[in-house]
């Protein structure tokens, strides 16, 4: 039978349904306090780093790590509870979350001891942030392709090249860098790439940055020059990053930030709409609210059978190519259902319904890119039904 | 009884008795008596009605994964129908005869009334197999109180229409009608939370038919060979079988939704409302573009009658239209969301979970 | 530049707006009289066949040709015009559209001379009616991957093999098809293919009908056993039918018959909504009338670069691809527009809404499919565009 | 003058002098004075004012062409806002300054009278370039009846605001402007026929745009390499294309017939009504799907400041909101086509043709 992925039924536990409400109460009065407004996208890094270490201290950040690298033991569930209410409240995770998402999951599980002691506390309590060194400017969607090369010398490795599209390396203290350590082979064109650790500050590192059409600077490019790497940092096997890359993807293909993105714009409508809107508006909200519902649940669903211990790579690629899809076409919608705006209508200087679709159709276009085309998760989606 | 023995039990009946020539031959009007017979024997027909009033006494979750499985056989027989009516039935703690049946009315704005002479007065359109029933379940009104009556078919007025499936949907004619018996409906049980009940399991009978469709399509993208491989190697068609693949996960998780919020709290509640609605138009949405993107995959082939991809395809476009389409349950959720208001938005969506 | 293919501005002259004029009357008299009623899909083929020939007597089928093959050497645009007011009124075409659009035409171009004189002047007098033998059980959008072969024999060819989705095979005269001579050459995979007219009577044929999903004859397999066909049926180069193949496409691919076939819908749609709609309806309505107009200005447009002597193959393949997927979604989004129709409603056996809104759903499927799919379309787009 | 003279004279300067850099510096507030002055310079500007009112006098039909080319471009400057502003002023026998201007309102609910005074009063919002504009054209009224006026934009209130592309779009106070002229509108020129072709306008620049990403995206599409190959060899990639394409190839017919009709007959007539909201809808649509092709194949390159394709793809999606977006002209016209009824449809699309 094709049909040979599955979403498990969601039941969310008692203690997360109490952390939700948790969550809730820890950002009203964070907002409350002044300390973020709403809006993750544009908030200063000084504000991201703050709020970091606040999550850390309420034990928020690698969540489900094991106790003794700085973890809490808790459930997918519960950090997934988290995770959607930071997003829903569009507070600035930034300084933190792909440490959390991903760089520390790979740390933990292919990491050496050492660095797994010094770093992972580190990263739990909201202190470091890093980033992602994956695309080179040769090297887009096809990782494997990769040519910015680490060559052994003593003690360590020493890294030349590029790196491209890398989010927040200009705020990040480290970077997990997919390197290339011998050439591919024959049988196997994504053999030779290793995984490292590299502090964003070792000498050699230069960063440029590269503003984005909003006029936002999350992009850099990364340019490596003898950059020295100890053996410490190596993660995994030399030549075999392929290997390690698959399993992470889950946790990163069907997370709540897939579908959440845009949510702003559905939610200002709601507020424009009122309480009672027409035949046409209450359609089209219904129609949003539906797939906003069935994202949520299928998301869920795969945090949930992360904890049952399964691996629901298609899921969440899945999740992620259905998520991203919607939440870009989005903005869209929410402009063609908007009631019209013309000269009758007060000017204003706190426009949140204006703010929120320029926001969302601006940042719209890259939902579809951003780690992992669609052209790649249609591939694996393929590739899961058996067709290639 | 598990899930599994109940799911499996169904599976192995379709399996064996509802192939594509026995779905034909129901077109045709040739009623399957072996799959129907099948079928009440095990139990599953009535599973919804409480040992005590005769039944199977199931969790309503165990009756909707039956009709998960029926929707992916293109089953040509009123489960769901009678399901539901021995349910409609029991809320009024009367007990289910033998046999089809269906229930009336569909539409929200249905009005049968039992007038002082206790004989029903009104009409219901689109009515489901009524014409196969032997008996309806019909929700009605008296002096306003919502009331519950089982009535033989054989008294009624037909008059015969079809499903783009070639399912019969009926005009039936009560005016006149002496119910076999009559019972209160608890308070809140109206033809609109009757709806709800029936999207619920028609979403999960469209989640099966989606299951379906996605596995032949594959199976034919790896069978047929075009420019010399077969086309399933052609990105196209990968890209589109993909996007069949998530319309069908989304259906069947938004199904799920429904199927399990109706079996802990009833249709009646604004839960309920919330999980159906989403059920509905998320389905409704990969019914339409799922049937399209499964016959662009079968071509020619699959725009005959002699492939069963119709069975399915011509199923999903009746079924996204059955017990309120997209259009009228996103008009439904619109306002709920709109009631609540913007800063409820979140909280509303993940309640409960 | 990547942009160079063009739709001209449309002029319909003055003698196309006359003629568009005279074919109303005649339709609506014809309807008046009875002749047929507009539902084309559902016609008898005896009622197609009379219609066909009251518009040869009209001087309507073979309107481009020279006079000297019963032709009437009228414009590409005169010709548009009345095609499309066939269409829009749902008139019975069947018993000659397909000779008229494209089994004409190639024997006009590439007959020999004793068919063009005997077969041309019945095909324009609404006396013969067409059909094509292109796909096979083994070869559907791959039309060169044809395998039933022509062989010569004495004074002619000997046919065998199997043709498959012909449409009106049942009820044609005379089948252009496509016939293996040689087999392909390493250099060619497209040589080795002729072109031959075939009588559909002559002995040695089997037509099997294939009912389609609506319970509607259309389709047919065809089975040649030794059949005969004459040298004087040679139609063109032997081995060389891919030359001629490419032409006569953009008669085909960019008629009215490519974004009319569901128009019904839209219209009873109109009618139920009436003269003042809501908000909701209107929009609706506005939009598909939005696609509609574009698709026809750019339908006449061909017509009139071919008028012009230019060759707009991948414009004709743009007005298709786009033509075929509106008229495809067209049904369902009708659907959600339309005003719920619960009990309240009256029972009517004359419900021109609902029927409309069934038959264009049901054949919304074949539409993307018939006479290229859209997967091939959209390759012919792209080698336009310079890709492949 | 012939039509390709005018096309290839813009042609000819959007190319010299049009450059990224400088559509960029005038997002930083910079004005594209050499642009500008050559396209005042060669008569371009003021190509919708007759020649006895110190214009070009060329065909309007002209002035669309050139505007497509200027969408091409993504010129940086109020082009069609000074032609529309000119073509404004010579309705009421005013004759055209020099310099950029703009009009006002673009609303059709646009509500600017002139008073028994003389003096302006009423505020419009949304107009373009106007803190760049020398003068202001504006569609006013005097007891009842249009009027237009003419006023220099040194004494207007003006609060600044910018379009999605960084384009200027203020907020224009006119309480108490003296206007420099002011002449009687024709019957039937009023906010809601200025609208027609402000849409149209903009349907001509978004179609030059939307040619633009066509080109760029192909070529991009040549030359990146992913996996061994350019990505332009991907079927996914070619399907985007070729939808692409279509979409290019609608937007440009729909924008040509909206042009013809109102070079033909002016803005005010039923028929410009349909073409004009024909076009905006259709342009915007392919606006839309458009740009987000464009932003898919070009990966995340595109969505950087420095690469250029967001010139277009963000004036496109600012200008199918401006002069009446989808939702708007969509509602219009479907209104229209309900009055005259269905079996009026066909007959009311092929007018004219």
């Amino acid at each position: 039978m094709a049909y040979n992925f599955h979403f498990d039924p969601v039941d969310l536990p008692p203690e997360a349904k109490e952390l939700r409400q948790e969550v809730r109460a820890f950002l009203r009065q964070e907002i409350e306090a002044g300390t973020f407004v709403p809006d993750s996208e544009r908030a200063p890094f000084s504000v991201a780093k703050a709020f970091a270490r606040k999550v850390g201290a309420k034990g928020w950040i690698g969540m489900t790590w094991p106790k003794q690298y700085g973890g809490h033991e808790r459930s997918h569930l519960e950090r997934y509870v988290v995770i959607e209410e930071m997003l829903a409240h569009r507070a600035p995770t930034r300084a933190y979350s792909t440490a959390d998402r991903q760089s520390g999951p790979v740390i933990l599980r292919y990491g050496q001891q050492e660095i797994k002691e010094k770093i992972l506390p580190r990263i739990a309590s909201g202190e470091l942030c890093f980033c992602i060194g994956l695309s080179e400017p040769n090297s887009g969607s096809d990782v494997f392709a990769a040519s910015t090369r680490a060559t052994k010398t003593d003690g360590g490795w020493l890294v030349n090249g590029r790196k491209i599209w890398t989010s927040n390396a200009h705020n990040s203290d480290y970077m997990i860098a997919l390197l290339r350590t011998s050439p591919p082979t024959k049988e196997n064109r994504r053999h030779g790439l290793t995984q490292f650790l590299i502090a964003c500050k070792s000498p050699g590192i230069t960063i440029r940055p590269i503003i984005n059409l909003t006029g936002g600077h999350d992009f850099n490019e990364i340019f490596f020059d003898d950059v020295f790497v100890p053996d410490a940092h190596l993660i995994g096997e030399v030549d075999m990053a392929w290997k390690q890359a698959t399993d992470e993807l889950a946790y990163e293909r069907s997370g709540p930030d897939r579908w959440l993105e845009t949510i702003t714009a559905l939610t200002e409508l709601v507020r424009v709409a009122g309480p009672q809107p027409g035949e046409k508006l209450a359609e089209g909200i219904g129609r949003e609210v539906a797939h906003l519902a069935t994202l949520r649940r299928m998301s869920a669903s795969v945090a949930g059978m992360l904890q049952a211990g399964k691996t629901p790579a298609v899921e969440a690629a899945v999740v992620k190519d259905l998520g991203t899809n919607w939440e870009q076409a989005l903005p869209n919608k929410v402009r063609l259902m908007a009631p019209p705006r013309g000269d009758s209508e007060p000017d204003s200087n706190d426009d949140r319904f204006e703010q929120a679709l320029r926001q969302t159709t601006l940042i719209a276009p890259k939902l579809t890119i951003q780690g992992g085309t669609r052209e790649v998760l249609r591939g694996i989606i393929a590739r899961g039904l058996g067709l290639r | 009884m598990s899930d599994n023995i109940i799911v499996d039990t169904a599976t192995r009946i379709f399996a064996d008795l509802c192939e594509p020539q026995t779905i034909n031959a129901a077109e045709e009007g040739r009623w399957p008596a072996e799959l129907w017979n099948a079928l009440e024997e095990s139990g599953l027909t009535l599973a919804w009605v409480p040992d005590d009033l005769g039944g199977a006494g199931a969790d309503m979750t165990d009756g909707f994964a039956v009709l998960r499985v029926a929707g992916r056989f293109a089953a040509p027989v009123p489960l769901a129908e009678t399901l539901m009516a021995g349910w409609l039935l029991a809320q009024a703690g009367i007990g289910a005869p033998p046999g089809p049946m269906t229930v009336a009315p569909v539409h929200e704005d249905g009005n049968i009334h039992v007038g002082a002479d206790g004989k029903l007065q009104g009409r219901a359109r689109h009515i489901p197999f009524a014409r196969k029933a032997k008996h309806i379940a019909v929700l009605a009104k008296k002096s306003g109180a919502p009331m519950v009556a089982l009535v033989a078919t054989e008294w009624l007025g037909i008059r015969e229409g079809a499903s783009l499936a070639g399912e019969p949907q009926d005009t039936v004619t009560f005016d006149g009608a002496i119910p076999i018996s009559t019972g209160a409906a608890p308070a809140g049980l109206d033809p609109v939370a009757l709806a709800r009940l029936g999207a619920a399991m028609r979403t999960q009978q469209m989640a099966g038919a989606l299951e379906h469709i996605l596995d032949q399509s594959v199976q034919w993208s790896l069978d047929r060979v075009q420019f010399g491989r077969p086309i399933a190697k052609f990105q196209a068609v990968q890209h589109n079988l993909a996007t069949l693949a998530g319309e069908v996960a989304a259906a069947g998780a938004a199904a799920d939704g429904a199927a399990e919020t109706i079996a802990l709290e009833g249709p009646a509640s604004e839960r309920a409302l919330l999980d159906v609605a989403v059920a509905k138009v998320r389905a409704g949405e990969a019914a339409s573009s799922g049937a399209a993107i499964a016959h662009q995959v079968h071509g020619a082939m699959g725009f005959t009658y002699e492939h069963s991809l119709h069975h399915a395809t011509r199923r999903l476009w009746a079924w996204r239209e059955e017990f309120g389409n997209e259009t009228l349950w996103a008009e439904r959720l619109g306002r709920l969301i709109a009631e609540h208001g913007a800063d409820e938005l979140w909280p509303f969506i993940t309640q409960g979970t």
